[in-house]
């Protein structure tokens, strides 16, 4: 681990260009989407320009790509004093973990602000929240600093809260509501945890290389324990872990398609990101000791998501579950890659790197997902799986891709979810065998909701009352295609990415 | 390169289908000259023995290969496929060109499946075989049973795909690489693993037992689907993975009992089943279980080669009669066996059925009769009572083979003229005749370098068998004939004078699928429905508890009352009282309610420190008192 | 700082007198006679001030309160009922929590005075006391003893506003009502 | 005559007064409370003054300060009523709901 340091400063704000461009993006659509005829006159045009501004961090992500090294460390460092007296800093950095998370998330958001949705006359609001979250989300994946880390944490919450709350249906505002009181209650114990682990610093700092070097709760007993479980309840929501997963289907439901997407693809990962980012990396010891619950745990949500979801009438519910399922899968390869046995460090680093695989697939495959979903919902307005049927006769282009995203979720090889359950599984075996055995079983019932779910909505007869069903238009076969294009790219020459997230995972369990 | 080449061929000929127009002639020439440049690489291959090594990561390595007994494979399944595509262009109307892509696409992933070297693609190709095969059986989308169909076929093996996924888990545990020849170094507790996971997804694939139903649903897709399912690809990768691991496995000491187990079982059972289905089709269906059945026995009485030329000859003939029986539903609009006898109108099919038939049965010279002999005689050796199974199966299959022949393709009854509604086109008699001819041709095996070559490709031995074998297995297919000709000619064939309950339920896997239903699928889905509802009420006990704890302050405070201070009693008291009863009501309502009581109780908290304010300036000073006392107090605990 | 026997009684007297003064202000029907009560009780705590060397300041103390307090029994007599005490008074609210209150807050002062062990350092001369303090208000302590100043003409002037009938947005009484004797009367208003 | 003794009687001084100023409903008895208060204050303070000062004259400097307060007190307090007395006619707390949001 201690070739975590400070890399060199040879390409110089690329990083922070991605975080913060979009954000005054945001700021710039906010303060003249109203005020310039030229905008305010056309949502098109409108949604044009943000989709541009949020094109900006995926090109200079893919440079940032493009000039990393994979030498095992965090690269392209940038920093700054912030409050120096509190070791507070403005550090961000690549490594192979948040390097594919941040283009993955770069992605959806583009592909999430080019999608159509009821902009219910307020585009430049909706736009500018979508740059903002766009940008703390990518500078969650980038921070290297606990309290940079923090605050773009609890600021995408907030902005998430009005996406969900102002462009919204059904329930909306109560769903946002129940969605921000939950992970807000869950970003309390994650800020005690986080004071707890600067308090044992020394010198005290917020710098994560430096406390990944530090390994300040190394041997602290009780007290490692209780920032552990401040952190785990902190991420354990966010993720969701099963009974921490109440939140996860109203706000999906009730969400507009673009920000589920988004909610699913980014938000999600956030949590999951926690736990190998800081209590992996930050506290392995405590994290070994609670490897195996914690991998019981995820053999929980993988079999209760599935069956949770086999249940679903509501298509958008059934996505929603299928994601508590996933996450399950990469809590499982974490677990499984943090836990405390010997002789097993290929299997825990494939489990690991398949655990990070399945963040970027869960994201671009989920998000698709939910995007279509919103685009059955514009058109059908209604979620309900049984009011639908045969809808290939009329949409063979949302078939099409919603028959591609189904199975790659439900892991067909060739597509990017089985580039990560195989390595998750494949480690899982090595180390906790019995609990593989039982999460496989989640396999098979993905496959078979999955595919009712297909067969319901877009095969068989063709009710009367949807013959005048649209297909997709361009713009959304667009996005989608955009998205899944990546899908089948990691599913068939997976290479480039597990390059990447190796140069992370090798040394990480190599430890 | 070939070896990459090899399965993607057909994948880039089926993307290139799809860019034509929707002709008959120009799509199904360029699927068949597809396949058949596929068939040309594939003998080089065989001869070349091309292989591929390829990075996913540094840690993980695949590899294709043409090797082994993928070697055979590879040139067959091109070769039956091609026929099969001409027959499907010539006569699918409804999609064709999806049609032709998808069984293109069918055939690339089984070359990926016989041309992989390790865990991994084998895997990859084994899902992508699965993922097509659902595709096809549902090509005919509109009906919802055939959607349904391709469900259960594809639920119903990715149940045996789970073995594999731990076959290559577990081989990744024990070796650090997913190749196939690291089965080797594996220590014998794992490779028992290994080899529980390989049956179980062999048997799956294979339409063993107890998974063989779903081959009866996967009748649902059109008839040259179900051709190249039952013959070259889908069911045959299960043969093909024992084929190829059997010998590595064999360490395992259950390993072969256990598969010679389920083939025997399934053999009979199968022959069972194909005796009394009244579908035409489902009859071939039950009959290709039974025939794997037997391919697994012979693995599990150690012989790969032989349960490799049962599975060549197989192929040949199966897809043969799949077709024969595809023209003749097409000829009567049914496929029930008690309304074919199309011996008359469609004489040149029946003689190539028959063929086929033929074959089925084993009769000698046909290539299938040698290699149900070699597997008569290692069965025999490994143990009698396995060899006795096997002889019992030969007689149901020389029934069951007659009994389809004559039902199908018989005389018609006296008196009866069958209306001439359908003329097969060139391009069927076409498919249909050169898979005759390849059924005729596997006889050369009979020849005398015939066991040299088999061997050599399926890298086993073979043992000939004894005299009296020979003589034994052919009397008990003239009995099957000949009792199968006196049924026949009493009219009994079709029902063999069974009740009708018994026949049905015998026919539909002997009552399998409603037990399969009625123990797994069920509780499955009322165990989902069931969370479901948990979930939707989650911690329900949580908001008992907040709501008790809520009620029993909310007494205290009543207690109490008298010395609190009013203003504040009634905050708190309105407080606990709306607590309680909001998670009362969201305990009642059942919606994921700790939270929502939680939420409420802020709301109420909120309303009740508004009513706070009375407006009472001596209430506010109590309050500053209390606030003061507090931060007193505060001050001097902290010190 | 040892006063001797005689210096003990006489505080006791003082200050068994400004508690039962203290007490009496509540305890009387007469708001006059509290005011008056009050008046004792302040001067009592004044005696001991002297008694304590702080003669300028307990002197200032007793005289300040006397003024304020014939202010106050005029006000009483100026608005409030019952100023002779001709007929019982007890206009007390929330009692109970005003005596726990009280007990409260005594035992909590007490609780420190004997728990905690206070430096002892006397002062050596009190007869200098006052001129020392003379030197300090009108010497270090200038800019406080001023600020002092200033707060209390700034408080006369502002008083003198608050209380005048006629103020600057026109009569203070202007659209005011008689309330009722009633409470429940005032109440649903 | 201790230290001790003198803050006891002005901490009883100063609960009466908290008894006082929280039980009278009459806005002049309640002000006298509040008086007692004070009047507990500076006992407090000049005793303390007085036996740990050590010479400094500021403990009385800040009893002045103190007794300039309670004059200021009373002086705003007694405009108030009489204000609140004219518009509102009120001279009881309970006569005087508005203070509420």
């Amino acid at each position: 681990m201690s070739c975590y340091g400070a890399g060199e400063d040879d390409d110089p704000n690329v990083l922070s260009a991605a975080i913060f461009l979009p954000i005054v993006a945001a700021v710039l659509i906010f303060a003249l989407g109203h005020r310039l005829a030229w905008l305010a006159t056309s949502e098109r045009r409108l949604q044009s320009l943000a989709t541009l501004a949020a094109a900006i961090p995926l090109v200079l992500l893919a440079l940032a790509w493009l000039s990393f090294e994979g030498g095992g460390g965090f690269e392209q460092v940038e920093a700054l004093e912030w409050i120096p007296t509190l070791g507070v800093g403005y550090r961000v950095g690549i490594d192979g973990l948040s390097l594919p998370l941040a283009a993955m998330t770069a992605l959806i958001f583009v592909a999430a602000t080019v999608y159509p949705v009821d902009l219910r006359g307020r585009g430049p609001s909706y736009f500018a929240l979508m740059l903002f979250l766009e940008g703390a989300s990518i500078g969650l994946f980038l921070a290297l600093d606990l309290f940079l880390f923090f605050v773009f944490w609890d600021v995408s919450l907030v902005a998430m809260y009005f996406l969900i709350g102002a462009w919204g249906h059904g329930d909306a505002r109560r769903s946002a509501l129940k969605f921000f009181v939950y992970t807000f209650a869950g970003s309390l114990p994650l800020l005690l945890a986080i004071l707890g682990i600067y308090l044992a610093t020394d010198p005290r700092t917020f710098d994560m290389a430096q406390i990944i070097e530090q390994q300040p709760l190394a041997g602290a007993g009780l007290y490692a324990v209780l920032v552990f479980i401040g952190f785990f309840i902190g991420f354990a929501i966010k993720t969701p872990l099963v009974p921490f997963h109440t939140w996860l289907p109203p706000a999906h439901v009730d969400a507009p398609g673009p920000a589920s997407a988004v909610l699913a693809g980014v938000l999600l990962k956030m949590g999951t990101y926690g736990f190998v980012r800081i209590l992996m990396a930050m506290m392995p010891d405590t994290f070994a000791q609670f490897a195996f619950p914690l991998a019981v745990l995820a053999v929980v949500a993988i079999v209760y998501g599935s069956l949770v979801a086999l249940a679903q009438t509501n298509l958008k519910r059934l996505v929603a579950y299928t994601s508590i399922n996933h996450m399950g899968y990469v809590i499982l390869g974490l677990a499984v890659a943090g836990a405390a046995v010997s002789g097993q460090a290929e299997a825990q680093a494939i489990a690991l790197t398949g655990a990070t695989v399945e963040m970027v697939a869960h994201g671009l495959i989920t998000g698709s997902l939910f995007l279509i979903t919103g685009s059955i919902l514009a058109r059908g307005s209604t979620y309900e799986i049984t009011a639908y049927g045969g809808l290939l006769q009329r949409a063979p282009r949302l078939t099409g891709l919603t028959v591609l995203a189904a199975f790659a979720s439900l892991g067909l090889p060739g597509l990017a979810g089985f580039v990560a359950e195989i390595q998750v599984f494949a480690g899982t075996l090595a180390v906790y065998p019995w609990l593989a055995a039982i999460g496989l079983f989640g396999i098979v019932v993905t496959a078979a909701l999955f595919l009712r779910m297909l067969g319901a909505v877009f095969l068989g007869g063709l009710p009367e009352r949807w013959s005048e069903f649209r297909d997709l238009g361009r713009v959304e076969a667009f996005a989608l295609a955009g998205l899944l294009v990546f899908v089948v790219l990691i599913g068939v020459v997976p290479a480039w990415l597990l390059d990447v997230v190796d140069s992370f995972a090798g040394p990480f369990v190599g430890r | 390169m070939i070896a990459v080449i090899l399965p993607l061929l057909p994948v880039v000929g089926a993307g290139a289908l799809l860019l034509l127009r929707d002709r008959a002639r120009l799509v199904g020439v360029v699927a068949v000259a597809t396949l058949l440049l596929t068939l040309a690489l594939a003998t080089a291959g065989a001869v070349a023995q091309p292989s591929f090594s390829w990075a996913w990561s540094p840690m993980i390595q695949t590899r294709l290969a043409v090797e082994g007994f993928g070697r055979p494979m590879a040139v067959l399944v091109p070769l039956i496929a091609a026929p099969i595509v001409a027959y499907a262009a010539a006569t699918e109307d409804d999609g064709r060109r999806r049609l032709l892509a998808l069984l293109l696409a069918f055939v690339g992933a089984m070359l990926l499946l016989v041309s992989a070297a390790d865990f991994l693609t084998l895997l990859i190709g084994w899902e992508l075989v699965g993922f097509v095969s659902w595709a096809l059986i549902g090509h005919r989308w509109r009906d919802p049973d055939a959607v349904r169909s391709a469900a259960q076929a594809f639920v119903t093996t990715r149940v045996g795909d789970l073995g594999l996924f731990v076959a290559a888990g577990m081989t990744f545990a024990a070796t650090g690489s997913f190749a196939l020849t690291g089965l080797a170094e594996a220590d014998r507790g794992t490779l028992s693993v290994i080899a529980a996971g390989v049956l179980l997804a062999a048997a799956a694939k294979s339409a063993q037992l107890p998974f063989s139903p779903w081959l009866f649903a996967a009748m649902a897709g059109p008839t040259p689907v179900s051709a190249l399912l039952h013959s070259a690809t889908l069911v045959a990768a299960g043969a093909y993975l024992l084929i190829r691991l059997g010998p590595e496995l064999a360490a395992v000491t259950w390993f072969l009992p256990a598969v010679a187990a389920v083939g025997i079982s399934t053999a009979l059972a199968g022959g069972v089943v194909a005796l009394v289905q009244t579908d035409a089709k489902r009859a071939l269906a039950g009959s290709t279980s039974a025939q794997y059945g037997l391919m697994f026995v012979a693995v599990g009485a150690g012989s790969v080669a032989a349960a490799g030329a049962q599975l060549v000859t197989h192929a040949a003939f199966k897809s043969l009669l799949f077709l024969g029986a595809g023209v003749a539903v097409h000829a009567t609009g049914s496929g029930w066996l008690g309304g074919l006898r199309l011996g008359r109108a469609l004489p040149r099919v029946a003689l190539l059925s028959a063929v086929g038939a033929l074959a089925l049965a084993a009769v000698p010279p046909l290539g299938a009769a040698w290699s149900k002999e070699r597997i008569l005689a290692a069965t025999v050796e490994a143990s009698p009572w396995l060899g006795a199974g096997v002889l019992i199966a030969s007689l149901l299959t020389a029934l069951y083979a007659a009994r389809y022949q004559l039902l199908a393709f018989g005389p018609p009854e006296a008196g009866t003229t069958v209306a001439q509604r359908y003329r097969p086109g060139a391009a069927e008699l076409a498919s249909l005749t050169i898979l005759a001819s390849v059924t005729l041709l596997f006889s050369a095996v009979w020849l005398p370098d015939g066991e040299r070559f088999v061997a050599s490709m399926t890298e086993g031995a073979l043992e000939a068998g004894a005299a009296w074998e020979t003589a034994a297995s052919a009397a008990l297919i003239a009995v099957g004939f000949v009792l199968a000709w006196q049924l026949f000619r009493r009219r009994r064939l079709l029902t063999l004078g069974l009740p009708d309950r018994f026949q049905a339920a015998a026919a539909d896997w002997l009552g399998l699928p409603t037990a399969t239903h009625a123990m797994i699928v069920r509780p499955i889905e009322a165990l989902a429905l069931a969370l479901a509802r948990l979930d939707d009420r989650v911690i329900d006990a949580g908001v008992r508890g907040v709501a008790w704890l809520a009620r029993s302050l909310s007494a205290v405070l009543s207690i109490r009352g008298e010395w609190t201070f009013d203003g504040v009693v009634r905050g708190l008291a309105a407080l606990t009282l709306g607590t309680a009863r909001a998670s009362r009501a969201t305990d009642d309502l059942g919606v994921d309610a700790a939270v929502e009581a939680g939420a409420r109780g802020v709301g109420v908290a909120g309303e009740a420190s508004r009513r706070l304010q009375t407006g009472e300036s001596h209430h506010y000073f109590v309050i500053i008192a209390v606030g003061l006392a507090v931060m007193l107090g505060v001050l001097l605990w902290s010190r | 700082m040892s006063g001797g026997l005689l210096v003990d009684v006489i505080f006791w007297l003082f200050a068994a007198g400004a508690l039962v003064t203290g007490y009496r202000v509540f305890r009387t029907d007469s708001m006059v006679r509290a005011a008056f009560y009050l008046l004792a009780s302040f001067a009592a705590v004044g005696g001991i001030l002297v008694l304590l060397g702080a003669e300028f300041v307990g002197m200032v103390l007793i005289l300040m309160m006397a003024g304020e307090m014939l202010i106050m029994a005029i006000v009483m007599v100026m608005y409030m009922m019952n100023p002779a005490g001709l007929n019982p008074m007890w206009m007390v609210h929330q009692h109970r929590v005003a005596v726990a209150a009280g007990v409260l807050a005594f035992a909590v002062l007490a609780a420190p005075v004997l728990l905690v062990d206070f430096p002892d350092r006397p002062n050596p001369a009190p007869e200098e006391a006052t001129a020392q303090l003379g030197e300090e208000l009108l010497g270090d302590s200038m800019l406080v003893f001023q600020t002092a100043g200033v707060g209390l003409l700034s408080t006369m002037i502002g008083v003198v506003v608050l209380a005048s009938r006629r103020g600057r947005y026109g009569e203070a009484d202007e659209g005011s009502s008689e309330p009722s004797l009633e409470l429940q009367d005032a109440e649903s208003r | 005559m201790s230290l001790e003794t003198i803050l006891l009687v002005a901490a009883a001084l100063f609960g009466i007064g908290v008894y006082g100023a929280l039980s009278q409903q009459s806005f002049v008895m309640l002000m006298m409370g509040l008086e007692l208060m004070i009047n507990g204050g500076i006992l407090a303070l000049v005793a303390f003054w007085a036996f740990t000062a050590g010479g400094n004259p500021q403990g009385q400097m800040l009893a002045i300060v103190f007794m300039t307060v309670m004059a200021v007190e009373m002086a705003l307090g007694f405009a108030l009523i009489t204000n609140v007395y004219r518009v509102r006619r009120a001279d009881i707390t309970e006569k005087l709901r508005r203070l509420k949001g």
